[in-house]
Formats: C-alpha cells, structure tokens, sequence
C-alpha cells in the first residue's frame, strides 16, 4: 500500500522529468505521421555516449572499489539473466497459441539489459541524489550474453527437436562473440577499460558526463518514435505478449531486488545499487539485443519479440518501473 | 571497345545478415560486389527504423559476374536465408568491358 | 532454380514527392519497393543540397512487377507529376526467382 | 538619421560577431569551390537543437507567464503572416514579367519565418542584455503557417482561375496539417510543451543552452554555403525578386514592429518583445517553408522562391535587418 | 504511353575522381546523370573506411542516354581512369518514357 | 640518456591518457572484429570541431600577436615541409625495391602535417601547463602544402622522365588550389580569419573549446580503428615503409626542433612553440594529405603511402614521438 502511494507520488515526479515526457513525446510524434526523423546518426551517437559514460563511469568506479565486492553482484546477474529466460520459457512459451521460438526470443530480450533504462535510472539516482555503486551499471554484460545465450540455446534445442528429435549441440562461443563484438557491448567495455587503465576524468567531466542528460532525452525522443512503429507491427499478435511485456519486468525486477537486497547484506551493496540491479533486471534490450537474437533465433518473428520488447517493454520499465523501484527502495531501506 | 555480355545479380535483404551473404557469394566464387544501404517494404512489411544492429534496414548487394554463377548465388541465398529473412533476388543482363566478369571465377 | 522473366521500374524524382508516388504504386498494385536517395543533375540543375524537407534531393524507387503494371506507373508517375517536379522514369528486363512479381497483385 | 547612424554602429558590431561572419564565411567557401561539407546529418541536428532550444524557453516562460498577456501578440502574429502575403500579392505579383505563382509562392515564404533569424536574433538580444518575454519566439507559428496558407490559397485560386474561370476550393486542413507534421514545427511544438507542462530545466541549461551559441554557428556556415548555391539559381530571375528581397524584409519587419508597439501599449509587451516580433515579422522562412510550398504550389518555379529566401532573404536579414531593428528599438525606447 | 529503347551506363569508381567522370560525361554529351555513394570490393580491395576527401568509398554514376555515347563514356572513362584507379562500367538496356533520352544530346 | 627516462615516464603517463588510449582501444576492437561503427558523420564532425577550435585560437592568437614574431617560424615550416620532401627522395626513394612514386607519395604525406596530432599535442601542453603561442598550430598550412606540392612535382618529373626522357612542367596553382579547396585546410582557414576578423570568443569558450576533449577522444578512437585497417592492407608492401614510419618522424621532429630553437633564439619563439612546431614536422597527414597525393599522383599505389602514413606513421607520432618532444622540451629548455 505504501508502496504503491509512495510509486504514484513518483510517477508523477517521473512524469514531470522531461526523460519520460520526451519518450512519450516520440510516440506522440510517430501517432500524428510527423516527418521529424532524427538523424540516424546522431541516434547511433546518442547510443554511444550514453554506453561510453556508463563505461567510464563503471571503469572508475571498479578502479577504486573492491573487486570481491563486485563478485557477488556480477554472479548474482549471470543467475538473474539466466533464470529470466528459464522462468519465461516455462510461462510465456507454454500458453497456447504461443510459437515457442517467439516466446524464448521474447524472454531472451527481456531477460537482456537496455542500455537506455540504465541511463535513466542513473540520471534519476543522481538527481535524487541518492548513491549507488558506480560498477554496477557496468554489470550490465553479465546478465545480458547469459540471457541471449540461454534464450537462443533453448530456441535451437527446440527447433531440432521439432525436425528429427535428435539431441542438438548449440555452439555458444560464437554467440558471445557476436554479444561482445556487437556495438552496444563493444563501447560498454571500451569505457570500462579506459575507466580502469587510463584516467579519463578530463574528459569524462568536460565531455561524457555534462552531455549525457542532453543525448538521454533526444534517444528518449527516438525510442518513443521507435516503440509506436513497433507497436504497430504487433497488431495480430497473440495477446500474452502484451501481458509478458507488462507483467515480465515487474517480476524481473522484484528477482532483481532479492538478489540485490542479499548483496546488500552479504557484501554490503547499497540501496542504490540494489535499486539500480532492480532495475537492469526488470529492463528488456532494445537496441543490442534484437538483432542478437535475430542472428541466433532466424526463425522467430522478429515482429512479435522486437515489438514486445522495443514497443512495449521499454515504455513500461521506463515509465513505470523506475519509479516503482524507486519507491520500493525508499520503502524497504526507509528514504 | 569490344563489350562483353554477361550477368549482374542483385540481393535486396536484412542488414543483419550481409557478412553472411557476402561470405556465400565469395565461396561460391565471386570476386567482386557493390553494396549500399536501402529501405523498402515488401511482405514482411517496412523496414523504415532507426538502426543499430542493422534489423532495421536492407542493404542491396550488387555482383557482376557469370551467367552460371549469377544463378548459383541466387540460388544459395534464395535457399538458405529467404525462408527466415525477408529478401529478393534478381538477375539483370549487363555488358560490361572487361572480359574478366564473363569467365568463371 | 527455375527464373521467372518480368519487369523493373525505376523512377528518380524529388524527395518532396515520395510518399504520393508511393501511395500511387499502392493504389495500382505493386505490394513492395525498394527506396534509396540519391543525388542528380538533369533539365531542372543539380540537387546536391543540404536538405530538411527533401526539396534538394531525390529518391529512386524500383519496384519489381509485371510488364503491364511496371507500365502503368510509369505513366501514371510521369503524366501526374513530371509537369511541375523533376523526375525520370524507366524499364527494365529482370528475372526473379519468386513467380509472384509476374502475376498481377 | 539617429537611426541610421545607431544601425550603422550596431551593423558593425554584428560584423564582429562570429554569427553573421559565419554566415559569410559559408558564402565565400562555397563561392571558392571549397569542397568542404558539413554532414547533412549534422546540420539535421543544428536545426533540431535551435528549435528544441527555443521551443522549450517558449515553453518554460508560457508556464512563467500571463496567458492573456500573449493572446494579443499570437493574434497580431496571424495577422502579419496573412498581411504580408497580401501584401504581396497586390504589389510583386502584380509586376510585369512576373508569373503569379512564383510571386505568392515567394511571398508565403516572406511571411512566414526563419528559425535560424530567430535564433540569431535571441542571441544577440540576450547578449546584448535586452530582456524579452521568452514566449515571443514561440509564436513562430502563429505567423508561419497563416502565412503559407494564404499564399497556397491564392495561388491556387489563381491557377484554377486560369483554367476554367471557375471558383476553387482549397482544403486548408491538410496544409495545416503539413506544415505541423514538418520537422521544424514539430520539433518548436515537442519544446514548447515539454517547457510548459514538464521541469526540463537541468536538461536546458546542461545541454540545449550551453550548445546553442556553437550549434547557431554551424547552422550559418551551412546557410551561407546554401544560399550561395541558391543565388546562383536565381540567374535569369526577374529583377524584381531581388528587390522584394531586399526590401520587403524591411517593410515587413517595420509592419512587425508596429503591431509590436501596439501590445506595448496595450498588453505591455517589453521593448525586446516588440523587437523580436518585429524581426520575426521581418524574416523569411528558409528550413521548413520551401517543402510546404514546393507541395501546395506545385506549379511555381522552385529556383524563384527559394532562391530569393534562402539566397537573398536570409543574408539580408541577418546582416541588415537585425541591426536594423536593435537600433530601432534603442530610439524608441531609449536604451 | 510510348517508350523508347535505350542504354543506361553505370560507373561505379572511387569517390576521389567523381568531378572529373562527372565533367568527362558531360564532356562527351550526356546532360543528366544520379549519383550515389556505394562500398563495395574488387580488385584493388575493400573500400568501407570512415572517408573526408573520398579515398576510401565508391561513388555509382548512372547515365540513361544513347547507345552511342554510353558506350563512348564507357570508353573513355576505362581507358582515362581505370589503370589507376579502381573502378568498373557497365551497360544495360533501359526503356524511358522520354524520347529525349534517345536522341544523341 | 637523460632524454630517455625522461621520455619514458612521459610515454607512462601519455598511455594513461585517454587520447592515446582511445587510439589504442580503436586499434584493438579492429582487431577483434567488432561491428562498432562510429558514424561517418560523426566522425567527419570530429574533424570539423578540431580544426575549427585549432583555427579559431590561431586567429584569435594572431590578433593578438606580433606580425613579425610569426614570419620566421612560418618562413621555417615551409623549408621543412619541401626538406622533409626533399631528404625521403634522397634516401626512402632509392632503395631498393622501392617504387619511387609511392616513396614520394609517402614522403609527402609525411612532410605534411596531421591534425590530429596537432590536437593531441595542443591539449597536452595546455594540461601540462606549458605555454604556446595559439598561432603555432596555425602555422599548419605553411608545412602541409609546399610538402605536399614537392612530391607531386618529383614524381611527375620522375614518370615523365620513365615515359619519355623529356622534361616536364607540373602547373602548381591546382594542387595549391585542391589543397585549400579541401575539407581541413578549409575548416583551418575559415577558424584562423574568424578568430582574426571577429570576435568569436563567446562561441569559442561555449562550443569549440570545452567540446575539443571529447570530440578527440572519438576522432581517436576513429583514428585506431582506421589505423588497423590501413595496416592490414601494407602486407606485401616492402618493410622499408616501416622502418620509416618510424624513424621519418623523429628524423623530421628533430629537424624541427632544430629550426624551432633557432626561432627561439631569434625571434623569442617559445618553448612550447618549439616543441610545437617539433610535433607539426614529426607529425604526417592522415586526413587531408592523402586525397591529394591520389589526384596528384595517380599512379601510386594507395594501400602503400596511405597504410604507411595512416597505419603506423599517426599511431607513431602520438604513441611515442609526442612524448618524446616533450621530453627533449623539457631536458632543453629545463622544466
Ligand atoms: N516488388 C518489389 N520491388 C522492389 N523491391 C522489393 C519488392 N518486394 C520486396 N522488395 C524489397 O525487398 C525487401 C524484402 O522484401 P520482403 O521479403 O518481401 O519483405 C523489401 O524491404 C524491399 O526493399
Ligand atoms: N540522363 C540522365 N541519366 C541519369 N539520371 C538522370 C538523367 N536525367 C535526369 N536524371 C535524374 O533525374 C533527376 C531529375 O531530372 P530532371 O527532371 O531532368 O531535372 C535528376 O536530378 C537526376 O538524378
Ligand atoms: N564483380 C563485381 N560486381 C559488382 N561490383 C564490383 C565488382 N567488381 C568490382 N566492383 C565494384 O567496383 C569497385 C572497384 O573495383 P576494382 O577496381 O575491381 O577494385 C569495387 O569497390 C566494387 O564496388
Ligand atoms: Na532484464
Ligand atoms: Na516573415
Ligand atoms: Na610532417
């Protein structure tokens, strides 16, 4: 009850940001046909400063924090991420009327990270000044590749099955690699790097760092113009992805939550980290993941899962689960 | 300038699986291709996004070459990616100057 | 693989034109195209400026389809537009693989 | 005279200002074949930060202020934009050796309203410590698209005219509808709402005003490189555009001027204000107009109309005419 | 509508010589031709680098006008250009609405 | 000796520097086949940033600074542009199994000058608190094209003397004009005659100066990833390219440290102007140069001048010859 009172005063705070308002302002735009496109350049560099100061940041951060402290909190994601995926592949994929590879697709973007809600849930932590462990953002890879992984081995167990019954060897070193090599991770990890190797301070504080609100609300702009398109392809899909997409990062983020809440006592995370791990749980990838498990899952209907997850799912965590997370860390850690 | 006739095979598909189209057509013996980014809309609907990964987009690889290659490529890709990705192929007559593209490769 | 003789058309126009040309192959019968820009020069100058509304550019679209409807856009492009906006429009021979682009749609 | 020698100095301090001699600077680049190139998606985004700027100051100071304060101003703003295109129609449109179309065409884009004179025009007043109500530029609109419709209106009117003699009916509410769904005012629209019902504070003052002043610099190097290459179009034009080009700006911007003193008198419209109307009377639209007239007068000879705006107008206006109104506007209110 | 045979010659070559096969072309006759930028590998390898003064990408010409002065642009443009620098031509048959194109400009 | 140590506790700390480090990772997500791409415009937007920020305070410093001062150190650039020309004919051109016109296409780009080395080095005397006259790095142009003419003229002296033993005359007005003409030296010029004419301070301080950090990070990171591929592509290429890669810039940097303190004596030439201009000399083209040896030289062979100067001369100079000057700056002058 509390909670939900302390959420909806939230809300409204979100509400008032301009990071939602200028999310909900692309959808806005994408409804009444409005030819405003943002250059697809300047939306891949968006991208890339928001990875790199993340990177940066988390380098830092690793640079002057403990190394076993951060052990527990990076296993705790490889758990969180792959038990994303089991979980949904024993709900979602089992619904009728449900395709099985689109389901573990599904879940595979939602057990997945989107740098985006990062972003946002960093900018909201900051200005309500409440702390957190700079790393943990950077923990991002660790639930992300072991969701995608899961998810497209489980998909290709299934396809081989459907054709001959036979057992199926998946081969997952190319899939990290694809993971690794693709740009949202590739920045990610150049920034950690540079974080933790060099001394980056001067540019992070004269370039990375005053920008990122600026960058965050014109992705903002972009992933709203991008979740109506998207939305509009999932007309005709079944309706347990709508469900899935509203339901999946409350639960998600709730698993988030108890893993960081044991982190807290074990190794002594902050509210804030566990908040921010809340948070990288309940999001689903929307700008890496897909294209991921279109590579890994081909026969999967891009429709459906990218729909589900850039249409709706990044909305919803955005909109509604930063808040919530928010609020529920205030409750239980009693700020 | 003596012109010599021979084929030119164009591949309309998802961005996200050029290396692979590319790496089939080297295989199967072309030396050779001109790519560039294209939107479109056929049956799997637009492809109109912003693109990171390159779901979002098509690229339209262009190869001069053999009759007889042309049609393997067309072939090989039709085969082993239209199923699951969305994509054309076609096959244009072109007379070209160097006779290098008439002769298998 | 079996190769399917049929037509492409291609029309160059200004950019500021896109989405009407595009509703006019709709309402004809084409179901896809494939859309790029480009830069030109032709009778009305070059277009080579920085451009917002696509006033100083053009797109080419080709669009695969049969013989008769490749004609009638091209005529129904050229005679509704070419009086006041630059643009040009032409056929040519493809085969395809997928006998879709050579019924009617 | 006391105006023309006031001009006179501020003219020259505009020379020294890095906005106009970017501007030239792009003349000249382009006059010498340089082969330099700012990306179009850059100069893409320049535009979308000046109007993101200005709409979200429109915004901010709409919530700030007295809604009925600016009720007048946006009425006055309606009437400039039709008055010019009237205006116009009765005196080049008239002239021997010129076709109808190409005049309205024209004078829609005389009445309607350059973002980019907007901004030069904001900055120099801000620098210059002139206080303005920071609503005024966001009336762009309201001059702008009443402007473009009557001129769309009477070049129709004419052409079906000569046809057939008959009457016409022109369905104004798809051109209000493409001028809205254009990139610029969709882009002044998204800033004025997230100024007025959001807090985007942080994200204005780290990013689209500190950016502002370097974003305005690009944007008139590439306008100078435009309108070099617009002029050279405009050989073979009738003399007489070059004379609007040159003129109408100033009797536009002394009708703005007017009207502005008027709601000084009236409704207290700052000194600033009447400034700012005035230039944004005086300015002719150069981003978002051509394609909206290029549509809606089809027939009209883009090479006349955008060549006289973006070639001619522009520079006039900011070279002559901002100088001239800040000079103006001393004189009569004595600063 | 009536339409006309005729040739359609496509340069594709590094972007660095643009001016000169555009000045070349016209040189020759030709009064309009589309451009765009292309990547794309041959025989002097891959061409994909981030490019300010046009080294590292393709530029496609394509010109729609005579057989005669396509295949003399194609001549030309092999013979100036093409020992130095990468690049290859080609002709195809194309059918345009505008008898203009068939006439030697 | 003393140089040495020197110069290795200024290489540790150059590595712990972003810039350098960016270059590096650049070269290493190459190497791993990343899929990041910065966008073209971006990246030819870095350049743009750089140069103009290098222009603006060279013309601002000129403004400011004595006519006079500067004559000798730009008389001296283009002695050292032609000289540096002159010796790789003398030596890399005569090797064996060398093909002369790609020696002195190579000599060339290495007598011209590399804005990004230029931004590298500015930045690292101003953090290190060494003072420079602004007009130094202006000096650019004065060194790039007498280099870039040189080697044009002697290869085509050398291919008409191949074909025909008749002498020729190569017209040096287009090649002066293509350089000019080019993005860089645009961008460089229009930066130096604003920062001369105007008053661009407000925009310098607000745009070009805090932005430079960060926009050389990514040009950076561009720079290593182009680097990688420009090196693959000198397999085969005769190893001589190598060696002087490596030894052109410290032979050129040193020649200009020669000509430099000679300034110094005369003309009051400070020591960071010394080392400055010791960086220009070592320091060969990566942007602007290479264009132009294509049209100038045709025949050469790309993948050879281009992979040498690109591929391993630009990482050269600011791994190890940026450092290295300092050092020697730092030994001479006694900081
Ligand atoms: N009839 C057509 N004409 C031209 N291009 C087409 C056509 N159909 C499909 N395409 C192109 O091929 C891509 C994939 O088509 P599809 O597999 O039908 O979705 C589309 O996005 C278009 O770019
Ligand atoms: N002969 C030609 N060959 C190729 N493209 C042309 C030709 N003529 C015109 N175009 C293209 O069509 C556009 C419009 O042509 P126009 O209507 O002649 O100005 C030009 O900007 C070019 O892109
Ligand atoms: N067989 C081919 N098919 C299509 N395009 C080609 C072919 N060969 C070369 N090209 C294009 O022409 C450019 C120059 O080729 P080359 O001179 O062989 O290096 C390449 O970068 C490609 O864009
Ligand atoms: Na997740
Ligand atoms: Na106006
Ligand atoms: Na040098």
């Amino acid at each position: 009850m509390e909670v939900l009172l302390e959420f909806f005063s939230r809300f409204v705070d979100q509400l008032q940001k301009p990071v939602l308002a200028f999310l909900l302002a692309g959808m806005v735009v994408s409804a009444f046909n409005s030819k405003l496109r943002i250059p697809e350049a300047i939306y891949q560099f968006c991208v890339f400063m928001l990875l790199m100061r993340i990177g940066l940041k988390g380098g830092m951060a690793i640079r002057d924090g403990n190394f076993l402290d951060m052990l527990l909190p990076a296993i705790f994601c490889v758990l969180i991420g792959i038990g994303i995926v089991l979980l949904g592949s024993v709900t979602l994929a089992r619904l009728p009327g449900i395709k099985k590879d689109d389901a573990l697709a599904t879940t595979g973007l939602f057990g997945a990270v989107s740098g985006s809600a990062l972003a946002v849930s960093m900018l909201t932590l900051e200005s309500e000044g409440i702390f957190f462990e700079g790393w943990v953002p950077a923990l991002y890879p660790f639930m992300d590749i072991p969701a995608l992984i899961t998810a497209i081995i489980l998909a290709n167990i299934h396809l081989a099955k459907q054709k001959s019954g036979s057992h199926v060897k998946v081969d997952i070193m190319p899939i990290i690699k694809d993971c690794l090599r693709g740009t949202a991770l590739t920045v990610l990890i150049i920034g950690v790097v540079l974080g933790l190797v060099t001394k980056p301070d001067s540019v992070y504080e004269s370039f990375f760092n005053p920008l990122f609100r600026g960058f965050l609300s014109i992705l903002m702009l972009v992933s709203g113009m991008e979740a109506y398109s998207r939305l509009r392809e999932l007309k005709g899909v079944a309706h347990w992805y709508i469900t899935y997409a509203f339901l999946g990062p409350l639960i998600h983020g709730l698993i988030g939550f108890g893993f960081g809440y044991i982190a807290h006592l074990l190794v002594g995370l902050s509210p804030g980290g566990v908040i921010m791990l809340a948070i990288i749980a309940s999001s689903n990838s929307d700008i890496s993941g897909p294209p991921t498990v279109r590579a890994g899952i081909p026969s999967a209907n891009p429709s459906v899962y990218h729909g589900t997850s850039t249409g709706l799912g990044t909305v919803a965590v955005i909109a509604l689960y930063v808040p919530f997370f928010l609020a529920l860390g205030g409750i239980v850690f009693g700020f | 300038m003596q012109l010599y006739k021979t084929k030119k095979v164009t591949i309309i598909t998802e961005a996200v699986i050029l290396d692979n189209v590319i790496k089939i057509t080297k295989e199967l013996g072309a030396d050779g291709y001109t790519v560039d980014r294209v939107a479109g809309k056929g049956e799997s609907g637009g492809r109109f996004g912003y693109d990171i990964g390159g779901m979002l987009s098509n690229v339209r690889i262009e190869i001069i070459t053999t009759e007889e290659l042309a049609k393997k490529i067309a072939t090989e890709v039709e085969d082993r990616y239209f199923t699951n990705f969305a994509g054309i192929v076609y096959l244009q007559n072109v007379e070209v100057c160097a006779k290098k593209f008439c002769v298998s490769g």
